[in-house]
């Protein structure tokens, strides 16, 4: 499987600029959460498409950690100790809101009643395979946190990452190499060259920022065939 | 039984035996019983399995107790934090043992103990390197693993207050696992910011209802931002 | 998706279809959604399959919905009642199928369905006719039978207020399948006898958060003891 | 196996008097429940133990149908339709109650968070087999409720019923006949002749109430050899 599926067919391609920021990239995710949805945004990067939300789009943010309708980081008087997210960072409360324990919490995730999830990651496959929660390496100690149940949890898995990493290798991969959170969970991924939809035939791209759709398939599947050849 | 209100930390957690599995509350420090870990630590129980969402902040509560070298193993889902050095150093060392259990799965499988289930199909972690040598199923088109009850022999838990009786509310996040690791112990021990006094509390808010709850000592409210909220 | 306030019950069960499974809670009279059953009974959905503690009281609410023969099969814990004459007569009749389960496992295989779990061992009826040809399994020397999720296409709900998000209280033991059936139905359908302004609900004392309720219409308060409490 | 085990050993023989009245019964379970106990009373007879429970002795009745700490029944203006106990009759609330779902007050007796359940029979075995829900007549509506569960939950399951039918046969058998409720779950039979507790050797006779422990020992041996030889 190429990790890319029939790349000209209908991405829309911004050529007039370059790849996103992650603010932008937010902005983009933000964007696409429909109206009214209930969502969890994962610890990081995802935690600033908040900021992009409109106030009157009715999105309702869910923290594992026991609680609907959270609102934005609290700051100075705000802060209050009992009351944080799932990174631990204090946060408010919205008219609205209700807390629950946390068996109360996971079984509203992983019985798939969240609209949305979206989560950074390390990999994805091109068959919606994730790796966020783990490097592999011998020395690091691992720490899943929520990401497995998150991950298998929400109707839809939404991933915001770089698409390439610092050293330019792709992080949208024919199959993971770093340990798996989940097995064919992403649905989509968002990313600052492109966003994708998970198919049955690999990835499809919606969306470009600073490069064709031929080119960034062609970019992405020659790095994996050259990744193979290595092996 | 009826809850028992102790005077002191050091009453409430009396008797704990040496290689207990002791269940902790709190994610992160919100809803950590400090000061039952405290008293934990002047009690001295040693080779003891903690059950908590993570290993430890900084040097205070759990990280205290770790340094102190009681805890054999730690059952959790989220050792890894900026500031858990303590349970960092004893783990390279090869002194602390670690299951990482996702966080889901964490709560679930204690709620699963205190509700008499002897096993459960989960979804989550299927085709990981958790679910390795886990028994699993496919149930209706989908892939699950059977993950059994984790039951503690005493659970220590942090709430906001309680009555005479042993009910419990909470407070905001803090709430976390507090409910459900005090159906999953043998003996409850609970620290509350405030006792009230019976029939004060609206038996349509009572999230722990008494009959889980086997002491209960009032400590200080504590401003644990202060230390640094991670 | 935020719940949606409706004007009326007829509104509120509009699209229920032929063959659906519908949950509906109750205990007897406490809790049972009277007004949105009536709604259903006019909106003429038929071969259903329901879900409920019982199969209904003299000849209103759930025995109207039996009576008016749009009910294929009940699943419950206790059909037969004293003023169960209606589904009495429909059974001996052979015109309505039954399955008969233990009430704790009505309650947990719905939780389990709307929680995510695939199935769970449950020490609930080993050794009873009601475990034959259910599978078997001892875990740590006690006995459990394995137990699948019953989800519902709908949950008839009665809740006691609601504000315009869909967070919901109950009123006393009126609470008892309402909860629970909220989180195993794809839509979720609550009658209460107030809607509150947001943020008039304390967020520490919502039963069932507003995910879970996709459509509530408020109704009048009816005193079904005069009708006969059993 | 014999019903009774040693018959002889330590039985408190009251044999100035007659077999006990059902509410004589109540009483004597009422004494015998621990002070500070959590006690579920069952559907029937059971119920009247309430009654005898005095005020100071801290039980806490739980209901299955969601509640911890009911009170006595409720009479004119207490009588509220959102207020019932598991036998659907109105009751009230005392201080210190609580209300919970279903499932979570399943959990609860399932769990064995309960000192003590006190359930009705017809039929209780040697070795502590229930069977209380269902005649097994072919044209008898099945109905469990929450029988089972009550069955298996509790840490002391006791039993409360006549020792014999209406018709002179013992409900206390070498096996049930019925169909069963639960498997090995009865600690304590409780009846207007005898009170009983499951041994691995069969029954032991705690106290006697109009015979001597031998006669009812004999007595409900000879029936099962009389059925054994019927067969």
């Amino acid at each position: 499987m190429t990790i890319v599926a029939s790349a000209a067919a209908g991405a829309v391609e911004h050529l007039d600029r370059g790849p996103l920021t992650m603010d932008e990239l937010a902005a983009v995710i933000a964007r696409d959460i429909p109206r009214g949805s209930y969502v969890n945004l994962g610890i990081g990067q995802p935690t600033k498409i908040a900021d992009h939300l409109p106030a009157d789009a009715g999105v309702v943010l869910h923290t594992e950690n026991g609680m609907l309708n959270m609102g934005p980081a609290a700051t100075g008087d705000q802060v209050d100790p009992d009351l944080t997210n799932a990174g631990k960072v204090p946060v408010t409360e919205l008219p609205g809101a209700a807390y629950f324990h946390h068996a109360d919490s996971f079984a509203m995730m992983r019985g798939g009643h969240l609209d949305v999830c979206v989560l950074g990651a390390f990999q994805v496959s091109a068959t919606g395979d994730l790796a966020n929660w783990h490097t592999g390496r011998p020395d690091d100690i691992p720490a899943v946190g929520g990401a497995m149940d998150l991950a298998i949890g929400a109707k839809n898995v939404y991933v915001m990452m770089t698409l390439f990493t610092r050293t330019g290798e792709p992080k949208l991969v024919p199959s993971c190499s770093y340990p798996l959170t989940g097995v064919r969970c992403v649905g989509r991924v968002y990313t600052d060259h492109a966003t994708f939809d998970t198919t049955p035939d690999g990835m499809r791209i919606r969306e470009t920022w600073g490069s064709t759709a031929a080119d960034l398939a062609a970019r992405l599947d020659g790095a994996a065939a050259a990744t193979q050849s290595r092996r | 039984m009826t809850a028992l209100l102790h005077d002191t930390c050091d009453q409430a957690v009396a008797g704990i035996q040496d290689g207990s599995t002791v269940l902790v509350g709190g994610f992160g420090f919100a809803g950590m019983p400090f000061d039952l870990i405290d008293a934990l630590i002047r009690q001295g129980a040693k080779d003891l399995t903690i059950v908590s969402n993570n290993a430890g902040n900084g040097e205070v509560g759990l990280a205290a107790l770790l340094k102190a070298g009681r805890v054999r193993k730690v059952v959790c889902s989220f050792p890894r934090q900026a500031d858990s050095y303590v349970f960092d150093e004893l783990y390279r060392a090869g002194r602390i043992a670690l299951e990482v259990v996702p966080q889901g799965n964490l709560a679930e499988r204690m709620r699963a103990a205190g509700a008499g289930i002897g096993a459960f199909f989960c979804p989550t972690a299927v085709g990981t390197p958790l679910a390795e040598g886990k028994e699993a199923r496919t149930i209706d088109g989908r892939d699950y693993v059977l993950e059994y009850p984790i039951k503690g022999d005493y659970a220590l838990v942090s709430a906001h207050r309680a009555d005479p009786m042993g009910n419990l509310v909470y407070r905001k996040t803090a709430r976390n696992f507090g409910p459900v690791m005090a159906t999953a112990a043998t003996t409850t021990i609970v620290q509350v910011n405030e006792v009230v006094a019976l029939g004060e509390l609206d038996p349509e808010a009572v999230v722990t209802p008494s009959i889980y709850v086997d002491r209960i000592v009032r400590v200080q409210a504590r401003n644990y931002t202060v230390q640094g909220a991670r």
